[in-house]
């Protein structure tokens, strides 16, 4: 059933044991997201170098979708370029706002595949909680747009 | 279980369904679903009697302002004023808190002075009183939540002296369905000249209410917790601090002549009611509460201990399931906040919701007790007039599928 | 006549009676009668998708909450918005004013600073500068109204220098009809830094607006005069201001987060809407924006000056009558004000209501434009678009009569 | 018709001439009244000696109702012992309220005989304009209150 398709194993173990949790020593940016009509919250330290993230730490209280959207973001983007991490956020959204299409990614954004991530997909047949799926990558856009 | 059931006919959103099934509507301390008595009353006003009210010379004007003033003697009466003229028509509970904060502490408290509140209120009893200590200086202070999730008293002597002008409390709790210890803090309140406010919001829709009894000098409720419409609410006061009271807001209708540079109130309500006032959704408050009157608030508040009564029962026998709140049924209402294991609250009310069971998941508008409970967040189910066991069966269903969704069985 | 008779089908109350007679309704200046495609839109809101909005995280509620914001989206469409966040939904247009006047004036204002008028406001663009006068120390200037009865601009350069922070001004007058000078006066105002409130109230209903073209930083008005429900109004604002503005109400919904002494405020336009909004009203004042838009602003507005055209030639066939307005229709709307010889505007209306024609009668909630035109009341006629030429021959009807009563013929 | 029951000759004789118009000089009460809702306003001042009104005064803007029974009343009331023009009003507004019934003095205060007043019978048939010929005597009302 579609509940089962929502909370997928993978999901339920990034929820329960996010990856990268903590924050970054030494020079980094920093960013925060929150849904006020949920209380959702997420926070964001990247470490970028050369125009490539080197490191990502993330902090959350949030349900199981934020948050593992959040761990699997964080591994997604370490060791990416820039400009990888912008087509994956672009994707990343595409999927989340396409119901019935069939590739989530924009064949003209190749430059990032979501892998693991597709197991998100699940949340698109659950529009409240598409917000839930985002606000990690409405934080990573707004950490970016740091970058100098 | 006391038999309303037969009301449930009188509410067409009860037999839609929600993603595929039947709905099940446990959000009532939200907002309450509307019997059909009231959506017609608010469209009959709109087919055969709409218009602006005090102003016309005309027939169909003065039967629309016997409409409107005949709703706030109903309301009045409902929960015993007085007079209809202790009742001010807002645009809900929050816009009650408001005019009180503004019209009565805007103008009264300074440096010094103190506003005591309690750690279970909604933000709509917290917020306008930090907007009024930034005003004037006043300083705030809090009651804190005892273990059996009820106001704590024992700390009253030393935080209730002088200094305290407004005492703000809830009666009913929308997470934890406490009811507040009005009576007690009207009487501390008083005997130390403090007015006391009292956020009725979750009170006066569940619990029979007599002003005179509840020994307040402000209530504040809303009519869409109480079957009514949205947009509109009420304030009642002791007639003499409404004399006192200055307005929020200015406008038409409510002066008595307006100057180039000053103007004269009107008297007592209207003198609070700036503008053309919500007139539909008066009178189908007026509606609501002839509603709730012919049920019988009696049998409103029995039945909804019976359904809680039950639910609290149901919910004991689900696994790692904490509820907060009182479990003896006269300290409380229907309004009934849990934890499932480390499920968090949305991704239970998503389970929820695909069985067609609506609850709430959030901070319920209440982060200061949401941190002293040490919780993001809780699902919520709360009941009323229109809710039967087999709305609780369903939920405890929803539950049962959520342990094994999120592999705890 | 442009052919907008069609549309009476669409209102209930037209095909009623007063005092035994057909319903002629001439106060839509007052208010509007509704279709039955916004009283619909209400009840059906109320029986299909009642939830409180922003909330939930069951299905129901993200639909209320989808229909909510999407009237604002509608809303801010018709008034050609650059966003929907730069509407604030407020109580009406009322509110919509008491909130800038809080929410930017009682922040910004202080001594020597000075709010220009015109005598030509409503109460509700009147009282709420007063009261933020007496807070804060700046005083009232007003323009005055020429033997056009139009807004004297003669003296706008001595009146407006840099100590003037607000210029609050009618967009069409309620009493006279006519259309102020809102480009001129925003143009002039922001020159010197000032900040331009219109009051919208008869101008948004009756004239295509654009916020663009208009040149204010705020323009008010409310539903229930364009056809839409009571309850509910709206205030535009240029998204920086609306940025820097204060909240005037707290409470739930409007916040990000809540400490115990301090909380910060939800992003715009959330954080000034304070408590359940009125959920309802915002959907039927969605539904209506809607029907007038089918119809068509601009044929709303040739509808009316073609029918306040022929009301003004039929009148001044009325001996004795004298007309308080503009005679030019491109510099009006269709608020008709009138005396006839000695007879007071109220006996005037109750001989009209005899005929079943409703005017208003009184000081329209102008008293300092009564004061200056020397008249204690006026009658007054207004249309919208339902009104047809008949509506008009049964005014004059019913005035002759009244000469005949009151012994003039 | 019920119009030319309302507006009677001798009520459009007082709205045009009204009777003991002005203020009064010397010691008097003085008590105004208002409605809001449509601007009508009254004032009066009274003479009181020895228990009995001896003089009165009236000013007032308003509607032909309002003007004229504030005139008809400053006629009806100057002469007259306190307790006279208590009933007297006891007696006005019962005939204000009373609709179909027949005769509007109540027999248990029989102190006034209305006459000239019952011309404002016909404004029970228009109950939005009740509230206009109230107002002088609920002026009048406020003016006793005062008498020690
Ligand atoms: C010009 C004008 N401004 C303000 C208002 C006040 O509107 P509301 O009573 O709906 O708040 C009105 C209507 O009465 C009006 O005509
Ligand atoms: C206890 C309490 N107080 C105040 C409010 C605010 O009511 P409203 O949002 O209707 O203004 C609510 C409802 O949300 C409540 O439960």
């Amino acid at each position: 059933m579609a509940l089962d398709e929502l909370y997928r194993e993978v999901i339920l173990d990034h929820y329960r044991n996010p990856r990268r949790k903590g924050v970054l020593e030494g020079d980094h940016i920093h960013a925060e997201g929150q849904n006020p009509s949920c209380g959702d919250e997420f926070s964001l330290d990247l470490a970028v170098e050369d125009g490539k993230i080197v490191d990502a730490a993330i902090q959350g209280i949030g349900c199981s979708i934020s948050q593992a959207s959040g761990s699997m973001m964080a591994e997604a983007i370490v060791g990416k370029a820039l400009d990888e991490v912008t087509d994956l956020t672009h994707n990343f959204k595409l999927m989340m706002s396409i119901v019935d299409g069939e590739n989530p990614v924009d064949p003209d954004r190749p430059g990032s595949v979501l892998g693991d991530l597709e197991a998100l997909q699940g949340v698109r047949r659950f529009p409240v909680r598409i917000k839930c799926a985002d606000l990690p990558w409405t934080t990573l856009e707004d950490a970016l747009s740091q970058v100098g | 279980m006391s038999d309303l059931r037969h009301l449930r006919d009188d509410f067409p959103i009860l037999a839609t369904t929600m993603r595929g099934h039947p709905l099940v509507y446990l959000d009532s301390a939200s907002t309450t679903q509307k019997p059909i008595q009231v959506i017609d009353a608010v469209s009959e006003y709109y087919k055969t009697l709409n218009a602006n009210v005090h102003r016309g010379a005309y027939t169909l004007a003065d039967e629309a302002t016997t409409a409107y003033e005949g709703a706030r003697r109903r309301i009045a009466g409902f929960i015993k004023a007085g007079s209809p003229a202790e009742v001010v028509f807002t645009r809900g509970t929050t816009s009650a808190i408001n005019l009180v904060a503004y019209g009565w502490g805007l103008e009264r408290l300074g440096e010094g002075d103190r506003i005591l509140l309690t750690l279970m209120e909604h933000h709509s009893n917290v917020v306008p009183w930090q907007i009024i200590a930034r005003h004037t200086g006043a300083e705030l202070v809090y009651l804190s939540i005892d273990e059996d999730y009820r106001v704590d008293l024992t700390d009253l002597e030393s935080a209730l002296d002088e200094r305290v002008k407004i005492v703000a409390v809830s009666g009913m709790s929308n997470v934890m369905g406490t009811i507040g210890p009005v009576q007690d803090l009207a009487a501390a309140a008083h005997a130390v000249g403090a007015v006391v406010v009292v956020d009725g919001a979750q009170m006066v829709p569940h619990l029979p209410t007599d002003v005179g009894d509840v020994g307040a000098d402000f209530l504040a409720f809303g009519a869409h917790k109480m079957l009514g419409p949205t947009g509109i609410g009420a304030l009642w006061g002791r007639p003499e601090l409404l004399e006192e009271m200055e307005p929020a807001e200015g406008g038409g209708e409510m002066i008595s002549d307006v100057q180039l540079y000053e103007s004269r109130w009107a008297p007592v309500p209207h003198k609070f009611e700036a503008g053309t006032p919500p007139i539909a959704q008066a009178i189908g408050f007026g509606a609501a509460v002839e509603y709730l009157e012919k049920v019988g608030m009696e049998a409103v508040r029995s039945h909804e201990v019976e359904i809680t009564g039950y639910a609290l029962e149901r919910l004991a026998e689900v696994p790692d399931l904490e509820v907060y709140g009182p479990r003896d049924l006269s300290e409380r209402g229907g309004a009934v906040s849990f934890q499932l294991a480390d499920i968090h609250a949305h991704d239970l009310a998503t389970v929820l919701d695909e069985f067609g069971v609506a609850v709430r998941a959030g901070h319920h508008c209440a982060k200061p007790l949401m941190r002293h409970l040490a919780v993001p967040a809780t699902a919520r189910a709360s009941f009323y007039v229109y809710n039967v066991e087999e709305d609780v069966d369903r939920l405890v269903e929803g539950l049962e599928e959520a342990r094994r969704v999120f592999g705890l069985v």
